[in-house]
């Protein structure tokens, strides 16, 4: 390694600085230190003349090292590396000593100030002295991209992606596009008619040049990082491979089975039906029983299966409006029949829907509270009886226990996620939470994306949510992927981890501890192996390696522990 | 046509008597003499309460396909699949011809209410035909708010490569988010998350950030727009600044603080908090003393950099061409003022939501301590440094929302930062005793029944009854409200009652959209192109709409928005190319490309 | 014959505060030990030489070539050896762990001399000493003074009392391992720069350790090797038995592995690890298969006695090599 | 003059240093013993770092993290705080008081808590008098 | 035992006035009845009602008393977010209890139809002025300062009718009352009321029957006055007639000092202010509680102010000696009276008059043996 040579530059920044700090006797005694050849102090290092004199002094002093105690890094870290790559030096060959936010700011005492400053530029001298310079790199993006799944938002991510010219490779395990969506009539609140919307989506994507449909397959393995995949899909007993940048995910949910409530009488109680069997009526325009009356007493039967432990706790969002248009839908059909709907909460939160709800509520759909956890029971009604079920229930709002007269009974399933939802986060490389959905990057600001670099999760696959939701969502990874694949290529983390090969004896403690899945085993060679495209440079690994095989890049152990001595150095 | 059979049409709805709506009786009209509708029907010639009947007309008519007409016809449509069904018909060819779903609102939408007509009669759907044309597209971006959505979008299109400029209307970034002390239901603090993307913002070098300034005009046509942008004065060089602060310290000038929605005061020249992005302070026209009165000037003796403050600034106007514009307003919340019987402004601790957001954030002018406000000697209400703890704090939802008197609508958010913020006193203040009063628990998203269960189980007393009132009683805060589960009446006295407002269109909403021609549902949000499938595009060709000011939402919803406007945005740039105003097409266009698309149609059979 | 003209290197050989074993892992050569003696000279072997410290003292500086020193720096004499031997020879050998980083006798830094004595001069159960007599470093008899070798409080590794050229580790080294050092030695290959370990790999135990090993070290509760039926074939960590192997310097063909007992980590850290411990402390801690507070804390209080754990043989080679007073 | 401990401290980027960073653009003021160390995340910090510090002559060691749920990498802080319970079982079996070491988290609003965090250890530290880890460590007797 | 939910129940109520638009509005908010300054712990509406009818808990409905309680300020219809219009459904579930203690039927007749109500009101009518018409005898020779009133309706003979009447309606009035004592009290297997409470209780209530107390937590004081003023007029007016007629029509014109006078002006005034004040308002349509009129609001209320206006008449003439004017109006009071009398007194809106107090009475014994079981 050359000798060092360090420059020093601490900041007045006006009298913020200054006003607390002797800057200019820290300057003086930084200049004492070994390997310091200059050492300056200047009102506004941030200024263009300041950033002046750096990129100077190092042409003039053959600098291949530089100090500045300013501000926080988290300011303007930025600005002094581009100065040195100004000056044709590797920007990471820089640290930054905080004097203003951790000291003059936040002390009154300016002897202590000062020698507080000096210590912490004497501990970025003795770690600036070990840094590496480090390149930027990056990693080449296929332009194609794989979508699991031809439902709703898997459609509107292929299209969006494919409209801007791009290829995808849209995967569908069934023999049809659509989803669920291509099973419903109508859609909450505005009651527009589901395929009309769908039949067009589903034709633009079956006629686009750059999309090709894999119906009735299955992706089986999927390899490499971000921008570089190798998806291996089965179609039909033949297997077809491509490669791919990125992946969305959308491979949706399925509905709940009521047959395991037993209070329900699904499968046994034959005018009992799911959500999605009276969808099928109501496309038929025949809503009868099955003798084949009109039912005189509709019963809405909400949160099955959700909002309780026994089945899941969670809401399912959707079922509330699903509901709300069924006793909407039902009305229009039944002008005369009575309409009951048992709910828990109403749930019309989206745009338009609490109209909805005021809008049943005014055709005479009466409304009916049942408390999370305390459910109504449906049951055939005694012989003589005007009708064929009676729902026994007690009514939250009245206080009373109520039975309620019922010809036909909906049950609003919830949703659940898939059964194989597992093998397809093996598959991509995603987790999963308790209920078998997947897990956001960021559940707030990174709603969509997986900790898995190139891999997106949207619709319901990630959690239930209605159309809208899913759309956005849908498009929010397209978004993502087509801001990287127009790049061409995707900057990846420069402080990323490396393993030293030499040293790393196999142990495999540090590959579950990365929450990114960047540290992968190589068997032959028994050592652990760092992708640096999907490193994001935390350093957990670094800490957790017993034979100190990993190194955090520009965190490394020689780095810290010499900061740590330099920092101590000036106590007695 | 003979081939698929005779097709009638019902208007199921007479919009006549409402002023500014479509005329039915030119829309019925212009059906009647369309020859591709065999029978023309509304309510008063067939009432639509009676399938039979409705089947017998069918039948009578040999019709074999029903066009339903109207703002909403999918609520009848049941009605005409029983009566199809029963004349022995397939109910699936009933089409929908919606006019609310393709935008037609008003009288001056009747023409495209008309092609909606003629492409339901042919069996083509409206999005079909109505395809307008292609132009070249600008490869800029001007984004309009930088809330989270703003922030969200302006970084997918950023990191892709191309040029966003970013305009807010404040002096910083962040919006309402920033205000937030944790986020619900994972409570991670909206520092922490948020500040990283807005630094992201200020380093981008794609992004050309635009603070205190407002879009004043908007020309041009989708990709190739011409945005006029208003520089307010900042009256502090944005580059030269250091953000040192020396010149707020003797500051003389006052104003209520806009970033602690009001309960703390700032000085007239400030930086609106400590993170903000940019860094950099702004002088308040309105509580500058120079400004107002021509004399002061102590910011600019107190100013380190030279030239740095020119308290003679003036607004200046800039033009930039952009080729797609995302709206990303977001919103207000509501004025409780206009709730006079929760006595907000009456009585010195009946806060809103947003106003306890900064009481207890860490970075609030109590630092997060809760404590009850006082009047100060001026009268005014003040949060002490040093202050007395709530024992007891009400939580009152849907203020404001899902009320005939004041918003129909759902606010969508108030639940669920209710119940937070119910957590976080509990956090606070272990032993205080905490009510929320709601009317339905609208815990909907991933994570959120949960976090329900949480909070309930932190002792929070969670009380199905809206509150009625709120009254002072010797210091304290009588309210009053049914517990209905419970089955009895609450008269609880409390310390502090925080009224869960909800989100309203930004008062400048209707401004916006004149100005960029996109349209406002009845509330004042912005109109999604369509309310399923394309949540973010709008009727205008370039312009998408992200975030709350299309209608209240969550932050995760948000930022979904954000980037799925981006992908509108991008997909354009990345092909070149861009769709022009769906209301620019004529209906002469329509009328033929529907009848082009029905024969392509009936060639593939 | 070209052996015989190459002179035969002069060989010590010493014992510090150890347990002797070191010792006999060098008679472990077997019939290795003839061509041993063939290429060296053993110029001084207490246990098996009679050379007195006065025939030391009377060689020349630098006179032996390589000194095997075994067993800590516990008292005056040791030192004084560690001095004496350090003058005598070219290159000095910190052999075994315990000159190395400590080893078992290191332990004692966890106390003090004063606790030492008192338990072995007062308490133990054998003990009958009522007039609290202690040994006295110096003692007038009629012959002249007496002198016993002075105690020392600090357990010391080689290398804090003397400048070591090479470090040779292991409870006790590998014999095959000191084989292979010595006829480099005498071969005279290139030596390794000064201060390296030498006889032991670079790569840890893990590295030739044939238990099936998994990304699966997650751990809910720690065991100690008796409480669990091992099954011989899983490694120690993914059972919950704390084996110091990963962070342990391969190099002694993992004999207690093969032997079914954890690594306890004798053979040191591996290279560039400043403290010897505390990464290990570090992966193990990461290991915890908890994210709740208490949780952890109940996991971890199943670690009973992790200085001793952890810095096994190496407490007076780590940083903080003793227990504060 | 009354004994000033030295506190080395370790801050993670995301939650902590910015939240030491806001209180100081928000210039509250708090005791001047602190030396702060920057590191992506609390889950790089290990042992040694800890152990350095007390053997280099600090009186006291400060790591802070996310709060738990915040992190910035999904769950640095908790391996940070699986480390930190064994350290501490380790550090007081060699003597050392525990109150000398401490975690604790500091999001990145909470620049009041970080100064107060700070004066409260200061405080505490001083009040266990010098740290004898340094002396020992290089006194051989 | 659960009883079964009726939507049909709702069908009877609109009947009675209660709006579709304003049933099937409610959303459970809980808001009215918090809002209500009148609801307590126990006794609590209007949202519990509205809830009962929506649901058709008939038995639970007409054992209750919350309807009577109401005095219909308004807060609850004022404030309610879905426009629900809770005052109003309490204002028709009173017609609706009305009918059902009465065990004729008439009542619901009566309130359900309109043409009906009319055509009793103008057959009664009729018929008192066609009775006058065959019996009463005008004195020929009138003397212009010597009205001979007693001559023209003898005293006795009225007094008589008056009795007769009295005992008719008191008669269906009193079982309509035991009907709801029965319904409220007796059915309620959940309370048993001790005997001495009834003592100490009615006091209250005939308290409040005079002063109507609670009312005063309603807001608007004047809306109480014009309240309790029409009533205790009434109350008078019905009293004089009913008991003392025979002092207070006399031929005799007593001078203005004479308590027969003064009472008969303060009760003139009384109606007059009362009736015009609910008519005003009713017209105006302003006031949130006046909105909305069943035609048994304005029928009664244009026969209160039709029999003071003639009242006044009667006087008028009768002091300036107009006999003739006079016995014409005299008939015209009476025929107005009859009508108001026999339909509302026990079958329409001015049966209120016992069964709020009683509703009252009820409502407090309940609350003062739950209080008593409370202690024990």
């Amino acid at each position: 390694m050359e000798e060092a040579r360090i420059g020093i530059y601490v900041c007045w920044c006006g009298s913020n600085i200054a006003k607390m700090v002797d800057v200019e006797a820290v300057a003086e005694e930084m200049g004492k230190l070994p390997n310091v050849v200059v050492a300056k102090n200047y009102k506004y290092m941030c200024s263009d003349p300041g950033q002046d004199l750096i990129v100077s002094d190092i042409k003039e002093h053959k600098l291949n090292r530089v100090v500045v105690a300013a501000c926080s890094p988290r300011m303007h870290e930025m600005t002094f590396r581009k100065a040195l790559e100004n000056a044709g030096i590797n920007p990471y060959l820089f640290e930054m000593a905080n004097i203003r936010e951790h000291v003059s700011w936040v002390h009154t005492d300016r002897d202590k100030a000062t020698k507080k400053s000096k210590s912490l530029i004497t501990a970025a001298i003795n770690r600036v002295l070990y840094h590496d310079p480090l390149d930027k790199r990056s990693v080449d993006i296929d332009p194609a991209t794989l979508v699991l799944g031809g439902g709703i938002a898997g459609l509107a991510a292929a299209l969006e992606i494919a409209g801007s010219g791009k290829q995808v490779y849209l995967i569908e395990r069934s023999g049809a596009l659509g989803g669920y969506a291509a099973e419903i009539d109508l859609l909450a609140p505005y009651m527009n008619s589901a395929a009309q919307v769908l039949d067009p989506l589903i034709e633009q994507v079956q006629n686009h040049k750059n999309i090709e449909i894999f119906l009735e397959s299955k992706v089986t393995d999927i390899s490499g990082y971000v921008g570089n995949f190798d998806a291996k899909i089965e179609k039909k007993g033949k297997e077809v491979e491509k490669k791919i940048g990125n992946i969305v995910v959308a491979t949706g949910l399925k509905n709940f089975d009521p047959a395991v409530i037993d209070r329900y009488g699904y499968g046994k109680l034959p005018n009992v039906v799911t959500a999605m069997e009276f969808e099928k009526m109501l496309k038929i325009g025949k809503v009868e029983t099955k003798t084949g009356k009109l039912p005189k007493n509709v019963a809405i039967i909400h949160c099955v299966g959700s909002r309780n432990p026994d089945y899941h706790e969670y809401c399912s969002r959707i079922c509330c409006m699903n509901a709300l248009k069924f006793a909407n839908q039902a009305r229009s059909i039944l002008p005369e029949a009575n309409i009951f709907d048992l709910y828990t909460d109403m749930r019309a939160f989206a745009k338009g829907c609490e109209e909805l709800y005021t809008q049943t509520s005014r055709k005479d759909v009466l409304f009916l509270k049942f408390e999370k956890g305390d459910l109504p029971t449906v049951k055939k009604a005694a012989a003589g009886d005007d009708c064929d079920m009676v729902i026994d229930m007690h009514e939250a709002l009245s206080g009373e226990d109520i039975e309620v007269p019922a010809d036909m009974v909906i049950l609003m399933t919830g949703t659940e996620a898939h059964d194989d939802a597992k093998d397809v986060a093996h598959l991509v490389g995603v987790s999963m939470c308790g209920n078998d959905f997947f897990i956001e990057k960021h559940p707030k600001l990174d709603p969509v994306a997986t900790t898995t670099d190139g891999v997106y999760i949207v619709g319901n696959c990630v959690s239930p949510k209605d159309i809208p939701d899913s759309v956005s969502q849908a498009k929010a990874a397209a978004a993502r992927i087509l801001a990287s694949i127009s790049q061409g290529s995707v900057e990846v983390e420069v402080t990323t981890a490396e393993v030293n090969e030499d040293i790393c004896c196999g142990c495999q403690t540090c590959i579950k501890v990365c929450p990114y899945t960047a540290i992968g085993y190589d068997e032959e060679k028994n050592v652990s192996i760092v992708n640096e495209a999907l490193c994001k440079g935390c350093g957990t690994c670094g800490s957790a390696c017993p034979t100190g095989a990993i190194r955090s890049k520009h965190f490394t152990d020689v780095q810290i522990l010499s900061q740590i001595e330099g920092l101590m150095s000036l106590e007695v | 046509m003979e081939q698929k059979g005779l097709t009638g049409i019902y208007f199921c709805d007479d919009f006549n008597g409402k002023s500014d709506a479509i005329d039915t009786a030119e829309l019925m009209a212009y059906a009647e003499n369309n020859p591709d509708a065999a029978v023309t029907w509304s309510p008063s010639r067939l009432p639509i309460t009676d399938p039979e009947a409705i089947a017998a007309k069918i039948k009578e008519f040999k019709l074999e396909r029903m066009v339903i007409a109207g703002d909403m016809p999918g609520m009848v449509k049941p009605v005409f699949a029983r009566a199809m069904a029963a004349a022995g018909n397939d109910p699936g060819d009933i089409i929908l011809a919606g006019f609310r779903e393709y935008g037609a609102v008003s009288g001056a939408d009747t023409d495209r209410a008309k092609g909606v007509i003629a492409c339901a009669l042919k069996g083509v759907t409206f999005g079909m035909a109505a395809v307008p044309e292609e132009t070249d597209v600008n490869q800029d971006t001007v984004i309009i708010g930088a809330g989270i959505a703003g922030i969200q979008a302006a970084l997918e299109i950023a990191d892709s490569g191309r040029k966003v400029y970013l305009i807010e209307k404040t002096g910083t970034i962040g919006g309402h988010m920033a205000m937030f002390d944790k986020t619900f239901p994972t409570l991670d603090c909206a520092a922490c998350i948020l500040t990283p993307k807005m630094v992201e913002i200020g380093q981008h070098p794609n992004i050309e950030l635009m603070s205190y300034c407002e879009v004043s005009g908007v020309s041009g046509k989708p990709g190739n727009f011409k945005v006029k942008i208003l520089k307010k004065a900042r009256r502090v060089n944005l580059s030269t600044c250091i953000g040192c602060g020396n010149c707020a310290e003797k500051c003389p000038g006052r104003a209520p603080s806009e970033f602690d929605a009001g309960i703390s005061t700032r000085r007239a020249i400030y930086i609106p908090f400590p993170q903000a992005v940019p860094n950099k302070y702004l002088i308040d026209a309105d509580s500058c003393l120079y400004v107002k009165n021509g004399k002061c000037g102590v910011c600019v003796k107190n100013c380190p950099v030279e030239n740095c403050i020119n308290l003679d600034e003036k607004d200046e106007t800039v033009e930039v061409t952009a080729g797609n514009i995302i709206v990303a307003t977001g919103f207000q919340v509501f004025d409780a003022k206009k709730v006079e019987r929760f006595g907000y402004g009456q009585h010195a601790n009946v806060l809103t939501s947003l106003e306890f957001e900064r009481v207890v954030n860490a970075a609030g002018p109590t630092a997060g301590e809760i404590y009850l406000r006082t009047l100060d000697k001026k009268g005014n209400y003040v949060f002490p440094k040093v202050g007395t703890a709530p024992e007891s704090v009400a939580l009152i939802h849907c203020v404001g929302s899902r009320d005939e008197n004041y918003h129909k609508y759902c606010s969508r958010v108030c639940c669920m930062y209710s119940l937070k913020l119910a957590h976080l006193i509990k956090e606070k203040l272990p032993s205080a005793k905490v009510s929320e009063y709601y009317i339905d628990m609208r815990a909907f998203g991933k994570g959120y029944e949960e976090f329900y269960e949480r909070i309930k189980s932190e002792g929070v007393n969670i009380i199905q009854g809206r509150t009625a009132k709120v009254e002072g009683n010797n210091g304290k805060l009588l309210l009053r409200s049914e517990d209905m589960i419970e089955d009895k009446l609450i008269e609880e006295e409390v310390d502090m009652v925080i009224l869960a407002v909800g989100l309203e269109p930004r008062q400048d909403a209707a401004e916006i959209a004149k100005m960029l021609g996109i349209s406002q549902t009845e509330e004042g949000w912005f109109r999604e192109a369509d309310s399923k499938f394309d949540p973010v595009n709008t009727f205008s060709g370039g312009i998408t709409i992200a975030g709350v000011c299309q209608g209240p939402k969550d932050i995760p919803d948000t930022v979904a928005q954000g980037s799925a406007a981006a992908a509108r945005a991008l997909q354009s740039q990345i092909k070149g190319k861009i769709r022009g105003n769906i209301k620019d097409i004529p209906l002469q266009k329509i009328e033929a490309r529907a009848k082009e698309l029905s024969t392509l149609e009936e060639a593939k059979k | 014959m070209a052996k015989e003209e190459k002179p035969k290197i002069k060989l010590a050989v010493y014992w510090g505060a150890a347990c002797g074993g070191c010792c006999v892992s060098v008679l472990d050569v077997h019939e290795k030990l003839f061509d041993v003696v063939a290429a060296a000279d053993l110029v001084f072997w207490p246990i098996a030489l009679d050379i007195k410290y006065k025939d030391v003292e009377a060689m020349p500086d630098g006179h032996i070539d390589v000194t095997l020193f075994n067993g800590a720096v516990r008292n005056s004499e040791n030192e004084h050896l560690a001095k004496l031997l350090r003058q005598k020879t070219k290159v000095l050998v910190a052999y075994g762990s315990c000159a190395h980083m400590g080893g078992i006798p290191g332990l004692a830094n966890f106390t003090t001399k004063d606790e030492l004595f008192k338990r072995i001069y007062d308490e133990t159960e054998s003990t009958v000493n009522p007039d609290k007599i202690r040994p006295q470093p110096e003692h007038e008899v009629p012959e002249g003074k007496l002198k016993l070798p002075e105690f020392y409080n600090d357990v010391r590794t080689l290398d804090q009392v003397v400048d070591v050229d090479y470090y040779l580790p292991g409870c006790p080294p590998q014999t095959e391992r000191l084989v292979e050092v010595f006829m480099a030695i005498v071969s005279g290959a290139e030596l390794p720069p000064k201060g390296s370990v030498v006889g032991a790999l670079d790569k840890a135990q893990c590295d030739e350790c044939k238990r099936k090993k998994s990304d699966n070290k997650l751990i809910k509760k720690f065991y100690r090797p008796w409480e669990i039926q091992d099954d011989g074939e899983t490694c120690f960590l993914e059972q919950g038995v704390i084996c110091m192997g990963p962070a342990t310097r391969g190099g002694c063909g993992v004999r207690c592995i093969e032997g079914n007992a954890p690594c306890r980590g004798c053979y040191g850290p591996p290279p560039d690890v400043p403290d010897p411990g505390a990464k290990m402390m570090s992966a193990i801690a990461t290991m915890i298969d908890a994210d709740d507070e208490e949780e952890i804390a109940k996991i971890v209080a199943q670690i009973d006695d992790p200085a001793g754990t952890f810095y096994r043989f190496s407490l007076p080679g780590s940083m903080l090599r003793r227990k504060l007073t | 003059m009354s004994f000033e401990p030295t506190i080395v401290s370790f801050l993670c980027n995301w939650c902590s240093y910015t939240g030491a960073d806001l209180a100081g653009t928000s210039r509250i003021k708090y005791a001047s013993n602190v030396r702060i160390i920057r590191v992506m995340c609390s889950g790089r910090i290990e042992p040694t770092f800890v152990i350095k510090a007390f053997t280099e002559g600090a009186d006291g060691v400060l790591i802070c993290g996310c709060h738990p749920g915040d992190c910035h990498y999904h769950e640095g802080n908790y391996k940070c705080l699986r480390r930190y319970h064994l350290l501490q079982k380790y550090i007081q079996q060699l003597g050392i008081e525990k109150d000398r070491l401490r975690l604790e988290w500091i999001s990145a609003s909470e620049g009041k808590q970080f100064a107060e965090l700070i004066d409260d250890m200061t405080e505490t530290v001083r009040g266990l008098g010098p740290s004898k880890v340094k002396e020992v460590m290089t006194t051989y007797t | 035992m659960s009883q079964r939910v009726d939507p049909n129940l709702m069908k009877e109520l609109e009947s009675y006035g209660v709006k579709k638009k304003d049933w099937n509005a409610c959303f459970h908010c809980g808001n009215c009845t918090a809002v209500c300054p009148l609801t307590e712990q126990g006794s609590m509406f209007p949202r519990k009602g509205i809830r009962s009818m929506q649901m058709g808990l008939k038995d639970k409905l007409a054992a209750g008393v919350e309807p009577w309680l109401c005095y219909y300020c308004g807060d609850c219809s004022d404030t309610c977010p879905r426009d629900a219009n809770p005052g109003e459904m309490m204002m028709a579930l009173r017609r609706w209890l009305t009918s059902v203690y009465d065990w004729t039927g008439l009542s619901g007749k009566l309130y359900r139809s309109k043409p009906l109500h009319l055509a009793v009101v103008s057959f009664l009518f009729f018929a008192v002025l066609a009775v006058f018409f065959i019996f009463a005898k005008i004195p020929l020779l009138s003397d212009p300062a010597n009205v001979q009133l007693n001559s023209f309706a003898p005293v006795h003979v009225i007094e008589l009718a008056d009795h007769i009447m009295l005992a008719v309606l008191s008669f269906f009035l009193l079982s309509n009352m035991l009907n709801m004592f029965i319904k409220v009290v007796i059915k309620d297997k959940s309370v048993k009321i001790p005997i001495h409470l009834y003592f100490k209780e009615v006091w209250l209530a005939i308290w409040n029957f005079f002063t109507q107390w609670s009312f005063r937590k309603c807001e608007g004081k004047l809306y109480w006055f014009a309240h309790l003023f029409l009533m205790l007029s009434y109350m008078a007016m019905f009293s004089l007639i009913v008991l003392f007629l025979g002092w207070f029509q006399t031929d005799t014109i007593h001078p203005i000092t004479h308590p027969q006078r003064w009472i008969g002006y303060i009760i003139t005034a009384g109606l007059i202010f009362g009736s015009l004040y609910f008519m005003i308002g009713r017209a105006r349509k302003k006031d949130r509680k006046f909105k909305f009129s069943h035609h048994s609001d304005w029928i009664w209320l244009f026969l209160l102010f039709m029999i003071a206006i003639t009242g006044i008449l009667i006087h008028i003439f009768r002091i300036n000696g107009m006999a003739h004017l006079t016995y014409y109006t005299y008939a015209l009071h009476l025929a107005f009276e009859v009508p108001m009398v026999v339909t509302f007194v026990a079958f329409s809106k001015w049966s209120h008059l016992v069964y709020r107090p009683l509703a009252i009475f009820f409502a407090n014994l309940k609350k003062s043996t739950l209080a008593l079981q409370k202690n024990r």
